[in-house]
C-alpha cells in the first residue's frame, strides 16, 4: 500500500521555481532519503507535503485520500508527524509538555491517555533527564531531540525528519539513527532529509535526490552515489 | 605586528546552545582564507560574530589590533569589513541598482569599486539595473550580493557560502571575478562546503569542526586525508 | 510506569489552603465590616476579575485587545433592558450581561481576527466603539445621555431584605453586600475556571500557539478554534462582571460603560504592574492599583499620567511585572500550571 | 446636487483623515509598529501650535513651521529612548508601551491645558469658500484635501528616490542585512518616527483650524487613521489617501442622514470594506 504519492507537484515564491513537477511514492514502512544542494527545495518539498504552504499545480495523496487542499492539521491527525530544520519548540512549555500537546492532539486523546507514551518517546529519545526543563533552555542537541520526539508523540503513521543529524557528534548522531531504525521497525514509513550521508544511507532503502526543485535521481542508495551527475551536483568532488 | 583581523579564543552561543568554542583565527592584508567544515560545524556564526550581527566580548576579535568585539554590525562596515550574506539576501523591494547603491551608502572608501566597475565586473546586471532584486536568478542575485559589498570598497570581504545552491557553471562565473576582486589589494575570507573550490583559491585554510578550529594549513600542501580527518573527526 | 505527573508544588498546596480561608474569610466579612470597606472590595474584586479576564486573551493568548470595554457595555446594558424594558430583577438579568457580550464577541472575533498582529488591537477599538454608539441610539435607555434603575427594581432585588435583616443594615448597604458577595463569586470562579483551563488540554495547546503557531498546527492543534474558544470565554465572563458593576451603580451612560479608561486602560495597567501572562500577576497588581487609587487619585490627571508612566516604565525595565521578579528570585508559583514528570526512571 | 456636495465634502474630509493616516502608516511601514499614541500626538501638536501662536502671535502655518522640528525631536528621543527598546518579536510590549503613551499624554494635556475646547484661529480663511460650478467648496478643506496628496507625494519621492528611502525600505525587508551595509536600524527606526511627528503637525495644524480640539480626542483620531490604513492597505500611501476618502464619504452621508450618524457611518464602512477585502483596497504585492 502507498502511503504517500506526490503526482506532477509544482511551486514557485515569484520568480523562483522551488519544486519542479515532482512525483513520486513511498509505500508504506519504507525509509526514503532526499539530498540534495541547499536551495534545492527541500524543505519547501517537506512543507508541501504537511500542508504548511499549498502546491501551485499537481496532486498529493495521502493513505489513498487526496489531500491537496487539506490543512495542516488534517494531515496530522491523518498521521504525518514532522520535524523542523530548524527546532522549533514550544519555548515555555517543558519537554514533557511539548511532547503532551503533540500527543493530546496529535492523536486526539486526552492527556492522561498518552502521558505513558510520552514518557516512553522522552526516554527513547534521551530526553527523560530533562523532561521538566523548559524547552527555550535546551542544548541543539536536545532541541533536535525535541523536534524528533515530539514528531513521534503525535503518533505518525508517515514521520518526515528534516536534517535532524546536522551538527551533532559522531556519538550524538549514532544515538540518533538508533532511535530512527527503532521507529523504522516498528513499520513508520519515513522521509529523511539529510546532509550526513552516512547516517542517512544507514537507516533507509531509497535515495531522492532534489537539484532546483526538480527529482534527478530516485533508486538505491548503493546505484544514486555512483552516479556520476549526482556526485558532481551533490558532492562537488570526490570524496 | 597586528594582523588585519585576528580572534583570539571566540566564543558565541545562541540562548542556552554554544556554537563556538575559542576560536582562533587571523588573515593579513591582501590573503585569501577559506573557512571549510560540515553544515553546523559553526562557520556561518563565525561570520556573523566577525561581522558583529552576533555580539562577543571586545578582545575577541581584533581589527589592526583594536578590539572590536562588542560592535555593532553597522560600526564593522563603516571599519572596511563587508559581507556578503549566506542566502545572498537581497532585499526585495530595492531594484538591482538600489541594492548595489545601499552597499556604499554609508561607507564609500576609496578603492576601485563603483556602480561601473561594478557593471563592468558583471555586465549582466546592468541589463537587468531595474529589476527587483529578488527577481533574478540565483546566480545572478549572488553578483548583486558581491556587487553590493563591494561597494563600500572593503578591505576585508567575507564570503559566506556564495556557491550555495548554485549549479557548477554559475559557481565558475562567480569564482572567475575573485581575481578581479583581489587584484585590488582587499583580504577574503571565503566561507565553503566545496573542498575543491577552496583549496584552488585560497592561500589558506582553516577547516572547523563543531565550533573549533581542527585543521589550518597552507592551501596548496595539504593533503585530503588531513582534510578528511579534520572535516568529519577521527572516527570517521 | 512508576512515574505521576502534577502540577502541584508546596507553594501552591499553601496557596490553595489560604485562598480557601480567604474565601471563607471574604464569605463572613459583611458580618463585620464596613460599608466603605465592602465597597472597596467590590471594585478590587470587580477590577480583578475584568484584569484576569484581559490577562487570558492578551498574556495567555497573545490577542491584545483595547476593546473590554465593549464587553463591559455591552453588558450593563443588557442587564439595563432586562430590568427596565423586561421587568426582571437585577441579579438574574445580569446573566443577560453575559449573553449579549457572548453574542457581540462573535462578530468582534470575526472582524479583529482578520488583522494581523498589533492591529488587532485597534480592530476590537473599533468595535467597541461602535457598539457605544450604537447603543447611544437606544432611546428607551436613556440614548446618548444614559439612565437610572428604577427604584422600585432596585429596592427589592432579591436577597437584599433578607441581607438587611440578617446583618442589621439598611437596604442600600445591604445592596453592597448583595453585590460584593457576587462579585466574590464571579471573582472566585474567573480564577478558578482560567486556571481549570490552563491545565486542561486546551490550556497546553494556547501555550503552545502563543509559542509557536506554525509549529502548533504541525502537531494538530487547531489554533484558531483555540482562540475563538478563549476570546469568547473571555468576553462572556467579561459581560457578566459588567453587568454587576452596573447592578451597584446603578446609573448608566454610553460614555461610562464603554469607557476606555475604566474597563481596559486600568485594566491593561494592573495586569501589566503585576505581571502578564501569570494568574498570580493580576492579583498582586490590582492591589498595588488599589493602593495608588486609594492614595493618589485626588490628584485626578496628574495621577492617570502617572500610571500611564509607570506602565511604560514597567514594560521597559520589567516587562513581566511584579511577580516575574519575585517569580524570577524565589521560584515561587502559587497557581503552577507545568505538568511535571515525577519519578520516571531513565533507562 | 445634495449629493454632489456631501459626496465633494467627504472626499475633501478624507484628506485630514489621510493626513492622520500617513504618519502610522510610515512607522508601520518601516518598523511594523502601531503606534496606540498616534491620535493623541496629533492632538499634542496641536497644543503646540497653539502654545506657539498665543506666545509669538504668529499664525497657525508659521507657527506649525516652528513646532514641526520639535515634534520632530520629539519623536526621535520617543523611538530612540523608548520604542526601540520594546521593539520584537512579541507585538505586545511596544503595544502596551504606546498605550501607556496615550493614557500619558491625554491627561498630562488635561492637567497643562484644561478640558476646554481650543481652536486655531485662521482667520478670513476659515470661512472663505471656492466656487466650482455644480458646488462650492471650502477653501479650508479644499488646502487639507491639497495638502494631503502633497504630503503623500512627498513621502513617496522620499522612499523611492532618496537615500534615505532606500535605507527605510531596505530596513523596513530586513533589518540584520541592512546593519550589514553600514546603515543602524534604530536610527534609521528614530528618523522615521521624527518624519511621522513631522506629519502629524501637519495634521494637527489642520485638525486645529478646522474644527475645535481637546485633550480627549486624540483616540478617535487613531481610529480614522487607523481605518484610513486598512482600507487603503497596508504599506500603500495613495491607498491611504483612498481610505480616508471612504470614510470621508461614509462620514458625509451618514451626516447628511441622520446628524447622530455621522462617526458611526464611518466606522461601518470600515467594517464592510474588511468584510469584503480584508486586505484592503491596494494591497502590497509582497508580504
Amino acid at each position: 500500500m502507498t502511503v504517500l504519492e506526490l503526482t506532477n507537484v509544482s511551486k514557485s515564491f515569484g520568480a523562483l521555481q522551488v519544486t519542479d513537477d515532482v512525483s513520486f511514492s513511498v509505500p508504506r514502512g519504507q525509509a526514503l532519503g532526499i539530498i540534495g544542494p541547499n536551495g534545492a527545495g527541500k524543505s519547501t518539498l517537506f512543507n508541501l507535503i504537511t500542508g504548511n504552504i499549498l502546491p501551485d499545480a499537481g496532486a498529493i495523496t495521502l493513505l489513498g485520500r487526496d489531500v491537496t487542499r487539506s490543512p495542516a492539521m488534517d494531515r496530522v491527525r491523518m498521521g504525518v508527524g514532522r520535524s523542523f530544520q530548524i527546532p522549533q519548540p514550544f519555548e515555555g512549555l517543558t519537554s514533557f509538555e511539548n511532547l503532551l500537546a503533540a500527543a493530546a492532539y496529535g492523536q486526539n486523546k486526552r492527556e492522561a491517555e498518552v502521558a505513558d507514551q510520552c514518557v516512553a518517546i522522552l526516554r527513547d529519545t534521551e530526553l527523560l533527564p530533562k523532561a521538566n526543563q523548559l524547552a527555550g533552555t535546551l542544548s541543539l542537541l536536545d532541541r533536535k531531540r525535541l523536534e524528533l520526539a515530539r514528531a513521534m508523540a503525535t503518533g505518525p503513521e508517515l514521520l518526515l525528519l528534516d536534517e535532524i543529524a546536522g551538527g551533532l557528534t559522531e556519538g550524538e548522531c549514532q544515538a540518533l539513527v538508533a532511535t530512527i531504525k527503532g521507529l523504522h521497525g516498528r513499520g513508520v514509513t519515513i522521509i529523511w532529509i539529510e546532509h550526513v550521508l552516512h547516517a542517512l544511507n544507514s537507516v533507509v532503502e531509497r535515495l531522492l535526490v532534489l537539484d532546483f526543485g526538480r527529482v534527478i535521481g530516485i533508486g538505491e542508495p548503493e546505484t544514486i552515489m555512483a552516479s556520476r551527475e549526482v556526485r558532481e551536483i551533490y558532492l562537488g568532488m570526490d570524496v | 605586528m597586528s594582523h588585519l583581523l585576528s580572534t583570539h579564543g571566540l566564543t558565541a552561543q545562541y540562548g542556552q546552545f554554544k556554537a563556538l568554542f575559542g576560536v582562533d583565527l587571523h588573515i593579513d592584508p591582501g590573503e585569501c582564507v577559506a573557512i571549510i567544515g560540515a553544515n553546523g560545524a559553526g562557520k556561518s556564526t563565525l561570520m556573523r560574530s566577525i561581522t558583529g550581527v552576533l555580539k562577543s566580548a571586545p578582545e575577541m576579535i581584533l581589527h589592526n589590533g583594536t578590539p572590536i568585539g562588542a560592535l555593532p554590525a553597522d560600526q564593522i562596515l563603516q571599519r572596511g569589513l563587508a559581507m556578503v550574506p549566506e542566502g545572498r539576501r537581497l532585499f526585495p523591494s530595492l531594484s538591482v541598482e538600489e541594492n548595489l547603491l545601499i552597499g556604499g551608502q554609508i561607507r564609500k572608501g576609496s578603492g576601485r569599486w563603483s556602480l561601473d566597475e561594478i557593471y563592468a565586473l558583471f555586465p549582466i546586471l546592468k541589463e537587468r539595473r531595474h529589476s527587483p532584486g529578488t527577481a533574478l536568478s540565483g546566480g545572478q542575485q549572488q553578483m548583486v550580493a558581491i556587487g553590493r559589498a563591494l561597494m563600500s570598497n572593503p578591505e576585508l570581504l567575507l564570503c559566506d557560502e556564495i556557491s550555495l545552491g548554485l549549479a557548477p557553471v554559475v559557481i565558475r562565473d562567480i569564482y572567475a571575478a575573485l581575481p578581479t576582486i583581489r587584484a585590488t589589494g582587499a583580504a577574503v575570507i571565503i566561507v565553503e562546503q566545496d573542498i575543491a573550490r577552496a583549496l584552488i583559491v585560497a592561500d589558506r585554510i582553516y577547516c572547523m569542526m563543531e565550533g573549533r578550529v581542527t585543521l589550518t594549513a597552507p592551501a596548496k600542501d595539504v593533503s585530503r586525508e588531513a582534510i578528511h580527518a579534520a572535516y568529519f573527526g577521527a572516527a570517521a | 510506569m512508576g512515574h505521576r505527573i502534577t502540577t502541584r508544588t508546596r507553594a501552591s498546596s499553601i496557596a490553595g489552603i489560604i485562598a480557601v480561608a480567604l474565601i471563607a474569610v471574604g464569605l463572613i466579612l459583611p458580618a463585620f465590616a464596613s460599608r466603605s470597606l465592602i465597597q472597596d472590595l467590590f471594585f478590587i474584586l470587580t477590577m480583578l476579575t475584568l484584569a484576569q479576564l484581559w490577562n487570558l486573551i492578551a498574556g495567555f493568548g497573545g490577542m491584545v485587545s483595547v476593546g473590554q470595554q465593549a464587553f463591559v457595555g455591552i453588558g450593563a446594558y443588557a442587564m439595563f433592558a432586562g430590568v427596565i424594558l423586561w421587568g426582571w430583577d437585577p441579579v438574574p438579568a445580569i446573566l443577560l450581561g453575559g449573553v449579549a457580550a457572548f453574542l457581540l464577541a462573535i462578530p468582534m472575533a470575526f472582524f479583529a481576527f482578520r488583522l494581523a498582529g498589533a492591529y488587532f488591537a485597534i480592530g476590537t477599538w473599533v468595535i467597541a466603539e461602535v457598539t457605544r454608539l450604537v447603543v447611544a441610539q437606544w432611546k428607551t435607555l436613556g440614548g446618548g445621555t444614559g439612565t437610572s434603575l428604577p427604584r422600585e427594581a432596585t429596592a427589592d432585588i432579591i436577597g437584599v431584605e433578607t441581607i438587611a435583616r440578617l446583618f442589621g443594615l439598611r437596604d442600600a448597604a445591604a445592596r453592597d453586600v448583595l453585590a460584593y458577595w457576587l462579585a466574590l463569586a464571579l471573582a472566585v470562579a474567573t480564577l478558578a475556571t482560567i486556571y481549570a483551563l490552563l491545565r486542561s488540554r486546551t490550556g497546553l495547546a494556547l501555550a503552545a500557539v502563543r509559542d509557536n503557531d506554525n509549529a502548533a498546527r504541525s502537531v494538530g492543534v487547531d489554533a484558531a478554534r483555540v482562540k475563538w474558544l478563549v476570546f469568547l470565554a473571555a468576553a462572556t465572563m467579561t459581560g457578566l462582571v459588567g453587568a454587576l458593576i452596573y447592578v451597584q451603580t446603578a446609573r448608566i451612560s454610553p460614555d461610562a460603560a464603554f469607557s476606555v479608561t475604566n474597563w481596559t486602560a486600568y485594566v491593561i495597567f494592573i495586569a501589566v504592574i503585576g505581571g502578564i501572562g501569570r494568574l498570580e500577576g493580576p492579583i498582586l497588581g490590582v492591589l498595588v492599583f488599589w493602593g495608588l487609587q486609594t492614595a493618589f487619585a485626588d490628584y485626578g490627571s496628574w495621577y492617570l499620567l502617572a500610571l500611564g508612566l509607570l506602565a511604560i516604565a514597567t514594560m521597559l525595565f520589567a516587562p513581566r511585572g511584579l511577580w516575574g521578579l519575585i517569580h524570577d528570585r524565589t521560584g515561587i508559583a502559587l497557581f503552577p500550571v507545568q505538568r511535571r514528570l515525577i519519578g520516571a526512571k531513565d533507562g | 446636487m445634495i449629493w454632489l456636495d456631501v459626496l465633494v465634502q467627504g472626499i475633501l474630509l478624507g484628506g485630514l483623515y489621510a493626513l492622520f493616516a500617513a504618519g502610522l502608516s510610515l512607522v508601520f511601514g518601516i518598523m511594523r509598529l502601531v503606534n496606540l499614541a498616534h491620535g493623541d500626538l496629533i492632538v499634542f501638536a496641536a497644543f503646540l501650535i497653539l502654545v506657539v501662536v498665543q506666545t509669538f502671535g504668529f499664525n497657525p502655518f508659521l507657527s506649525a513651521l516652528i513646532a514641526a522640528p520639535a515634534m520632530f525631536a520629539f519623536g526621535w528621543a520617543l523611538q530612540r529612548f523608548v520604542l526601540n527598546r520594546v521593539l520584537g518579536k512579541d507585538i505586545l510590549p511596544p503595544l502596551l508601551v504606546t498605550f501607556g503613551l496615550s493614557v500619558a499624554l491625554q491627561n498630562g494635556m488635561l492637567e497643562v491645558f484644561s478640558a476646554d475646547s481650543q481652536r486655531l484661529a485662521a482667520g478670513p480663511l476659515e470661512s472663505a469658500s471656492i466656487d466650482l460650478g455644480p458646488v462650492t467648496v471650502g477653501t479650508m478643506p479644499l488646502l487639507t484635501f491639497a495638502s494631503a496628496v502633497l504630503v503623500i507625494f512627498a513621502l513617496n519621492r522620499i522612499f523611492y528616490t532618496t537615500a534615505l528611502g532606500r535605507a527605510f525600505r531596505a530596513v523596513s525587508d530586513d533589518p540584520t542585512t541592512a546593519s550589514l551595509m553600514g546603515i543602524n536600524p534604530k536610527s534609521v527606526f528614530a528618523i522615521a518616527t521624527g518624519l511621522a511627528m513631522v506629519i502629524v503637525t501637519i495634521a494637527a495644524l489642520y485638525l486645529g483650524m478646522r474644527s475645535n480640539f481637546d485633550p480627549s480626542i486624540g483616540p478617535a483620531r487613531l481610529l480614522y487613521a487607523f481605518q484610513a490604513v486598512i482600507i487603503g492597505g497596508l504599506g500603500s500611501l495613495w491607498g491611504t489617501l483612498a481610505g480616508g476618502a471612504i470614510i470621508g464619504v461614509a462620514q458625509t452621508v451618514g451626516a447628511q442622514l441622520n446628524p447622530e450618524w455621522q462617526i458611526l457611518a464611518g466606522h461601518i464602512a470600515f467594517l464592510v470594506v474588511l468584510l469584503l477585502r480584508p486586505r484592503g483596497l491596494f494591497p502590497r504585492a509582497v508580504d
